[in-house]
């Protein structure tokens, strides 16, 4: 497999790159880790001594070298702000519920969307198409967070159905943890859905004046077996390159969306580890979304590959 | 094709179920008395010597004690040691160790821990800090302890409020803390909860009253309002008032402060700051009145100076009224100081505490009746350290200072020399006083000279200070005994469950 | 034979003069000053005189959701035309050049895009300051690997097409090529993302100021005031209601636009 | 009688305009006939196609009756019609490539219309069915090609799968809407023979639409003449040959049989010397440290064009004569041997008018951009020499001896150019896709010549054009070849045009 040495390695490169941006942005950065940590009653003695024991007096390029070393042995240091406790800990325990939040907002967009564009894409009259474009157009204007903000209103103060905050690990109880995140899950994933639907209806609506279809119907076929037998697949095929696109845009969403649903994800935890200057922390969380997101959109190139034919890897 | 529908459907049905199972709240059943506090700061690190945010000092209070303990109305009370003697020439002070004292891991404690752990606390802090004047600890056969101080410090019991800590426990110092506190270590996740529970032989008779209390971080306080409403927490401090008014009837509001000395610190080194005049000037266009109704709904207490109601015995109330909003002589004062039609300046605002924004906006606001024109430049904690606290590079910025138990802290800071002195305020009579003050063995004395301080301050307009901002705790209707201290700590060894 | 009007278009063009409209006059004229507070006035509910009622410092929402938009257009339209820009330019050369220096760019591309964007502006900003230029700033280089992968297609598209190779044959220089000839076929495509670059230029203007770093107090941006209005969502909701949907119609305005202008040709 | 059409008529409703594609059209046809219909783009010839087939787009509003098998088809409902489309009536495309649906294997393609029409036959019969009918259109190992896809067969064998397809309920009548016009000359000849054979062995009924007069020949016994929606002529196709009455129709059959150029010998100097010329070109190595692999596009290459002398380059599609005749303009450089040219700025006429002539920009810019760039002393002499520009400038200016030409000689310039390809002055503001194909191949022909260049090579610049349409762009190139002495480069496929053209023929095998 040709292809997956090559992008395996267009992948190292990537990270390699992420890894030096992130690090460059906080070398530059006025204040460092040991400052964030002492806060208003340290003395300059107290944060040189800090700063020795954190490492953060080496030259730049040792920083870089020995925190890379350490990444490739799977050993990310230890967070600045939370003395004593080793970033992989702290980044896997919240690694598990970012995951669970990305996929179901993940399954929600494709479980969504297909069924709701193909509803789109055979509506006739042209009164049916306008509503379906300004809503469409309308959904795909919300932003995340005052989605959750409006969802966090209705659901959970007025109607009760899930108690912000009551927020159980995926460990623990994997259908309660579904259950609570379902809703920041809708507040993220909207937004997507619209996009896609837009994205699908337009697909089919190309896909209608192909030839092929014209061969379908002189060869008798009905409208459903023209539209399900041939139109469909076909124009599917560029949704799932548009699948790729929209997983990087859910992980970001999420990052706002946690705020406000108060999930101990990846999200918070960047946010927060960016304020407090964690730069371990950082640099982990990171690269971490950057693998994920890189090989989500390498498995949708492998998909397209089994899906259409016609591509060569 | 097939194949095609069913995988969706499946999919769709998997969803739906997840939805139809959110079930209502479950009421955790508690079998014994457990507590959910929540806490706006994470907690940085589980050793005490080294905490250096208030949040975690708060929640720490309730598994370590020093040789001394803080009372709610500021003053000491013996906790490791039975009782302690200050010598005649304050250079030095005597202690005997409690009958019977153990850690939580049952072992006694004994001098050498207390050695162990005042050295380690020094060496921690280093040369700079107020714990520099301790010398060494000397251990006497009969049991009793004596603090040696490198020069005469009254002040200096204060400082050992620090935590004593079993030597034997060194290297799981933070995975698996051992005090002698009223609470012993259960568990933690970073950035998440700590858990602890009742420590049965404490030496307190009858306390703690609670079997286990749960520290949880919520930092987002709209979040931490709508998790009070749903119950899932019980306690929650640094209130607003118009976030106390969310909450539903089954919480008593109690009202303390947060003993800060919040305001807008002038950098008396720049123009026009370093006219006392102008200071003033601003000192009257500034109506405190108005910033603690729209913030706190006037609960907070106003301030005139640098010192904290709470310490009453050092607290000189005049200072309140040196100055009254009156917007008419803030006008004369610019005109007679050069400056007929206001100035502009930029107040800096870390963004860590929402009513620091707000004072900034209404001060802003005030300000300009009288032509003087204020923008707000919103920072974070740490740009706002290193910039306007470390290298001084601000005009004004609106922010809160905090203190110790012991008195000179709310002053050191305005000491000409001093290191932190970042607001450059410089006067060598209230240098003289100060020195005066923290010689003077008499306590009454030494709160004339306090006092004084607080007067010069005042009328030099040293900054603007609007408040010592009210600390609304919305506290579980169940529950009573929470008590306010002037230092940063939650004790919740004096809260129970009504029965 | 009913003469078919690109309704699309027309409904955008009302929506987005509106606004531009509310945001100009915003500029030298509001109904009450945009930082006015009144304590009588905190939480007023939406009533004649304050016909989007007021915040929790009694200052009146209306004013301040007129000159949010304000904010909001100047960032987001000058957020999209420095990426449009820049990121076109780089597209155009990596596309004509190809070889390594368009290996280099791609890769540099696929790098931003495996980005979140929140997550890149939240480090820019952090280290730049929040100050609206940053913010510009920050956002305007999150928009270039967009532009340049539209403007590199479109390269790859015409570049092929036989009109450039006998542009080279009357001894058009390369530049020459690139922005008389290819430019003028090129730029369609280039506008039509700008609109979806605008809006996601909102949206992410609005996340940032959500998360505390966007434009600075008190001149009022539709994100912050989302923001803060969280925490009065009990006793005064219509503050959180009114600034979101105004965001949602200033989408809706340019979305339609630009589903308009893609559906003339 | 299997066909019975009376005054069919077909209107197009769009947006903007009504259109009258067909205006009334009678004419019927005998079982096992093979009736051809011939026309030019816009005579509504696949319009009429279309309708037969009851196929019309929503827009299309149709009058009149189609009377299949004493049925009228035209009160059909959609249902109805399903069950004689594909069974009793099947239809050929003209793009074989787009007509199949990519994703799905040709072989199960191709069973689907036997599952639509007869639910009882079970999965082996009718592969069986399949394969059978494969062998009969003469497809190789039908096997193999069953479970391909569409875009792994070459075009011929993809126009053999849709016939196969269109066989398979043995239909009694079989519309082929231009089957062969994507197909390159010998695989046509082929797919007319194999149409020809299944006429006589299963006496199905064929309708031949194509707009090439030749392929009709060869098939048709009868044929129809279609012009702006009408039919102006119909009857036996030989009948039509020997004396056709109605004008189109003559001119359709003058364009075909254009004589022979009588050939001059030219030993005078050479404009272009090719010696012994090796085109190549490498492919990009996958891994790093493999070798290049390097594909040979033509092998040690001799020719020479003479002054004022027309040289013919025929090859089939894939013999390289565009890769050489971009080696000689200096836009390849993978090659050996040697080009000698004299002309120092070569110009090309290129075949596809549509991409060849910038989209965003108007007429008049065009024409004048090759005059803007002209840089060097001998040709900006020259073009003032042989646009006599002193004399169109009215004769009071002298022209300007500065580097580069004035704003008013260039326009100047490409009025007098533009009188040389006999189109009017206001093309100068439209915008090429105002213009038809042949008027965008005179300005490509225009843009050639502005600047002067004394060498120009024609790649197919006719081939997309309509026959008539051919003939004047022919006449008009012959001409100015002639008056500006030029020496050109003539590529085509098309032998009777090369004939026409060419002093000299250079034929090319493609390399094995």
């Amino acid at each position: 497999m040709r292809y997956i040495g090559k992008k395996f390695l267009t992948l190292i490169i990537a990270l390699l790159l992420i890894s030096i941006v992130v690090f460059l942005a906080f070398s530059i950065l006025p204040a460092d880790a040991s400052i964030a940590k002492l806060g208003q009653n340290a003395t300059p003695e107290r944060i040189a001594a800090l700063r020795a024991e954190m490492g953060l007096d080496r030259p730049v390029l040792v920083q870089y070298w020995s925190w890379l070393t350490g990444a490739v042995r799977g050993d990310f240091g230890t967070s600045y702000q939370y003395t004593g406790t080793g970033v992989a800990s702290l980044v896997g325990g919240r690694l598990g519920t970012s995951a669970v939040l990305s996929l179901i907002s993940l399954v929600m967009v494709v479980v969504i969307s297909i069924p709701v564009g193909i509803f789109g894409a055979k509506r006739r009259s042209v009164a049916g198409r306008a509503a379906m474009t300004t809503l469409v157009h309308i959904t795909m204007g919300v932003p995340s967070f005052f989605l959750g903000i409006l969802i966090t209103y209705l659901f959970s103060l007025v109607l009760k159905w899930f108690t912000i905050g009551k927020y159980v690990s995926p460990a623990e109880d994997l259908s309660a943890s579904i259950s609570y995140l379902v809703f920041p899950a809708i507040a993220i994933s909207l937004p997507k859905i619209a996009m896609t639907v837009k994205f699908l209806v337009s697909s089919i609506r190309a896909e209608l004046h192909k030839d092929y279809v014209r061969t379908a119907y002189a060869k008798g076929c009905s409208r459903n077996g023209v539209f399900y037998g041939h139109v469909l697949k076909n124009s599917l095929v560029p949704v799932i390159t548009f699948l790729g696109i929209i997983i990087a845009e859910i992980v970001a969403g999420s990052i706002v969306v946690e705020k406000v649903f108060s999930v101990p994800g990846i999200g918070l935890l960047l946010v927060t580890a960016i304020s407090n200057r964690d730069y371990p922390v950082v640099e982990a969380v990171v690269l971490l979304i950057a693998v994920v997101v890189i090989v989500i959109n390498f498995l949708v190139d492998v998909i397209y590959q089994i899906i259409d034919p016609r591509v060569k890897l | 094709m097939k194949h095609f529908v069913t995988f969706w459907l499946v999919i769709a049905i998997v969803t739906a179920a997840a939805l139809t199972v959110y079930g209502g709240t479950s009421t955790d059943n508690e079998a014994s008395d457990s507590v959910v506090v929540g806490i706006s700061q994470d907690i940085d690190s589980l050793d005490p010597h080294n905490a250096d945010y208030a949040g975690t000092r708060e929640v720490l209070f309730n598994l370590f004690e020093g040789l001394v303990k803080a009372t709610s109305d500021g003053n000491i009370e013996p906790a490791v040691a039975q009782s302690y003697e200050v010598a005649e020439d304050a250079s030095s002070i005597s202690f005997t160790i409690r009958e019977g004292i153990t850690f939580h891991d049952g072992t006694p404690v004994t001098a050498e821990d207390i050695q162990y752990s005042l050295e380690r606390y020094a060496q921690i802090q280093g040369s700079e800090s107020a714990f520099a004047d301790f010398k060494e600890l000397e251990i006497a056969e009969d049991g009793t302890v004596t603090v040696i101080l490198n020069e005469p410090n009254t002040e200096f019991i204060y400082e050992l409020t620090c935590a004593i800590l079993p030597k034997a426990n060194e290297e799981n110092i933070n995975s698996a803390p051992i005090g002698t506190g009223p609470f012993k270590f259960v568990s933690f996740k970073p950035g998440e909860s700590l858990v602890v529970e009742k420590y049965e032989n404490y030496w307190k008779e009858g306390f703690p009253y609670l079997d286990q209390v749960t520290f949880k971080v919520e930092t987002d306080v709209d979040a931490a309002i709508n998790q009070l409403n749903a119950g899932t927490l019980d306690i929650y401090q640094y209130l607003t008032a118009d976030q106390a008014a969310t909450l539903n009837d089954h919480f008593n509001i109690l009202e303390g402060s947060v003993n800060y000395v919040q305001g807008m610190f002038l950098n008396n080194a720049v123009k026009p700051f370093d006219d006392v005049r102008v200071r003033q000037a601003v000192y009257y266009a500034v109506d405190r009145d108005l910033i603690n109704e729209f913030l706190f709904a006037g609960k907070s207490h106003i301030i005139g100076t640098n010192m904290i109601p709470a310490a009453e015995f050092y607290y000189n109330a005049d200072t309140e009224t040196t100055y009254t909003h009156d917007p008419q002589k803030a006008k004369e004062l610019l005109a007679e100081a050069g400056y007929p039609d206001g100035f502009e300046f930029t107040i800096t605002v870390p963004n860590n505490y929402a009513p620091h924004e707000g004072t900034a906006q209404i001060i802003a606001e005030s300000l300009a009746e009288v032509g003087i024109k204020a923008n707000i430049n919103l920072v974070e904690f740490n740009t706002w350290y290193s910039d306007a606290y470390v290298d001084r590079n601000y005009e004004a910025t609106v922010v809160a200072v905090d203190g110790k138990l012991a008195p000179n802290s709310w002053f050191a800071k305005n000491i000409s020399t001093a290191p932190n002195n970042f607001t450059n305020y410089s006067n060598p009579e209230f240098d003289e006083v100060y020195e005066k003050a923290l010689a003077e063995i008499d306590l009454d004395q030494k709160a004339v000279y306090y006092k004084q301080l607080q007067q010069i301050l005042a009328d030099d307009a040293a900054s603007i200070y609007v408040q010592d901002p009210a600390n609304l705790v919305a506290v579980n209707a169940d529950l009573e005994g929470y008590v306010f201290y002037p230092i940063s700590a939650q004790d919740m060894s004096v809260v129970k469950f009504i029965d | 034979m009913k003469k078919n009007r690109n309704y699309s278009l027309i409904i955008g063009l009302v929506i987005t003069g509106i606004m531009l409209a509310l945001a100009l006059t915003a500029l030298f004229w509001t109904p009450y000053s945009t930082t006015g507070m009144s304590l009588t006035l905190k939480f007023a509910p939406p009533s004649w005189a304050h016909p989007f009622g007021c915040d929790n410092y009694g200052r009146d929402i209306l004013s301040r959701v007129m000159q949010g938009i304000g904010t909001t257009f100047l960032v987001s339209a000058s957020t999209v035309i420095f990426g449009m820009i820049v990121g076109s330019v780089i597209g155009f050369f990596a596309g004509y050049f190809g070889g390594w220096f368009d290996e280099v760019i791609m890769r540099i591309n696929d790098v931003l895009n495996a980005f979140p964007s929140i997550l890149l502006a939240l480090v820019f900003v952090s280290f730049l300051g929040s100050g609206l230029m940053n913010i510009i700033l920050a956002l305007g280089i999150l928009f270039i690997p967009s532009f340049a992968r539209i403007a590199r297609s479109e390269m790859l598209r015409l570049k092929g097409l036989q009109f450039v190779q006998s542009a080279r044959l009357s001894k058009a220089g390369t530049c020459r090529i690139i922005f008389a000839h290819i430019m003028p076929n090129a730029y369609i495509g280039i506008l039509a993302s700008a609109a979806v670059g605008f809006n996601n230029a909102v949206i992410a203007e609005a996340g940032l100021s959500f998360l505390g770093l966007g434009v600075q107090p008190p001149n009022a941006s539709l994100g912050r005031m989302i923001d803060e209005a969280g925490s009065f969502l009990m006793q005064a909701p219509w503050y959180a209601i009114f600034p979101g949907v105004t965001i949602i119609i200033l989408v809706l305005g340019v979305a339609l636009i630009s589903d308009g202008v893609n559906r003339m040709d | 009688m299997l066909l019975q059409v009376n005054d069919l008529k077909v209107e197009y409703h769009t947006k903007t305009k009504i259109s009258y594609a067909v205006k009334g059209v009678s004419f019927s046809m005998e079982k096992g006939d093979i009736l051809g219909i011939v026309g030019e783009s816009g005579s509504g010839k696949s319009t009429m196609g279309l309708a037969l087939m009851m196929q019309l787009p929503q827009t299309a509003k149709f009058t009149g009756s189609v009377i299949f098998k004493d049925r009228d088809l035209v009160p059909l409902t959609f249902d109805e019609l399903r069950k004689i489309k594909g069974c009793e009536i099947s239809t050929v495309f003209q793009e074989p490539m787009t007509s199949l649906n990519p994703l799905v294997r040709v072989g199960k393609q191709v069973e689907e219309i036997l599952k639509i029409h007869d639910k009882t036959l079970t999965k082996e019969v009718r592969k069986d069915k399949v394969l059978r009918m494969f062998r009969n259109v003469e497809l190789q190992n039908p096997e193999e090609v069953y479970r391909k896809y569409p875009h792994e067969l070459s075009g011929g064998m993809q126009q053999r799968v849709m016939i196969a397809m269109a066989l398979m309920n043995h239909p009694d009548l079989l519309i082929a809407d231009e089957p062969t016009t994507a197909l390159d000359a010998d695989v046509q000849t082929q797919i007319l023979e194999l149409l020809k054979s299944i006429n006589e062995r299963y006496g199905t009924s064929i309708i031949l639409i194509s707009h090439d007069l030749r392929v009709i020949q060869k098939l048709c016994r009868k044929t129809l003449v279609m012009y702006q929606g009408l039919i102006v002529e119909q009857g036996d196709v030989e009948q039509i040959f020997e004396h056709p009455e109605h004008e189109y129709t003559k001119s359709l059959i003058s364009a075909l049989t254009k004589g022979e150029k009588e050939s001059e010998e030219y030993d005078n100097e050479a404009m272009l010397q090719v010696r012994d010329l090796t085109l190549f070109y490498d492919i990009k190595p996958e891994k790093l440290g493999q070798k290049k692999t390097r594909k040979y596009i033509c092998r040690d290459m001799n020719f020479t064009v003479h002054e004022g002398e027309i040289v013919g380059l025929v090859g089939p599609s894939g013999s390289g004569k565009s890769s050489i005749s971009r080696a000689i303009l200096g836009l390849h450089k993978d090659y050996t041997g040697e080009i000698l040219l004299k002309e120092p700025n070569p110009q090309m006429i290129f075949q596809d008018s549509a991409s060849s002539l910038n989209p965003g920009r108007k007429i008049g810019w065009i024409l004048e951009e090759p005059l803007r760039n002209l840089r060097d002393e001998k040709q900006l002499k020259r073009v003032r020499l042989v646009s006599r520009v002193k004399e169109l400038l009215g004769g009071e200016e002298p022209p300007s001896e500065g580097a580069r030409l004035s704003r008013k000689e260039r326009r100047a310039i490409v009025r007098d150019i533009l009188k040389h390809v006999e189109l009017p002055e206001e093309f100068l503001g439209r915008y090429p896709d105002e213009l038809s194909g042949g008027q965008k191949q005179r300005v490509n022909i225009a843009l050639a010549l502005i600047a002067g260049s004394r060498f120009v090579i024609a790649d197919e610049p006719v081939s997309a054009l309509d026959v008539t349409i051919q003939g004047q762009i022919l006449e008009l190139l012959l001409n100015l070849q002639r008056e500006l002495n030029l020496s050109m480069l003539f590529i085509s496929h098309d032998k009777a045009v090369v004939d026409r053209m060419c002093d000299k023929v250079v034929q090319l095998e493609p390399l094995k």
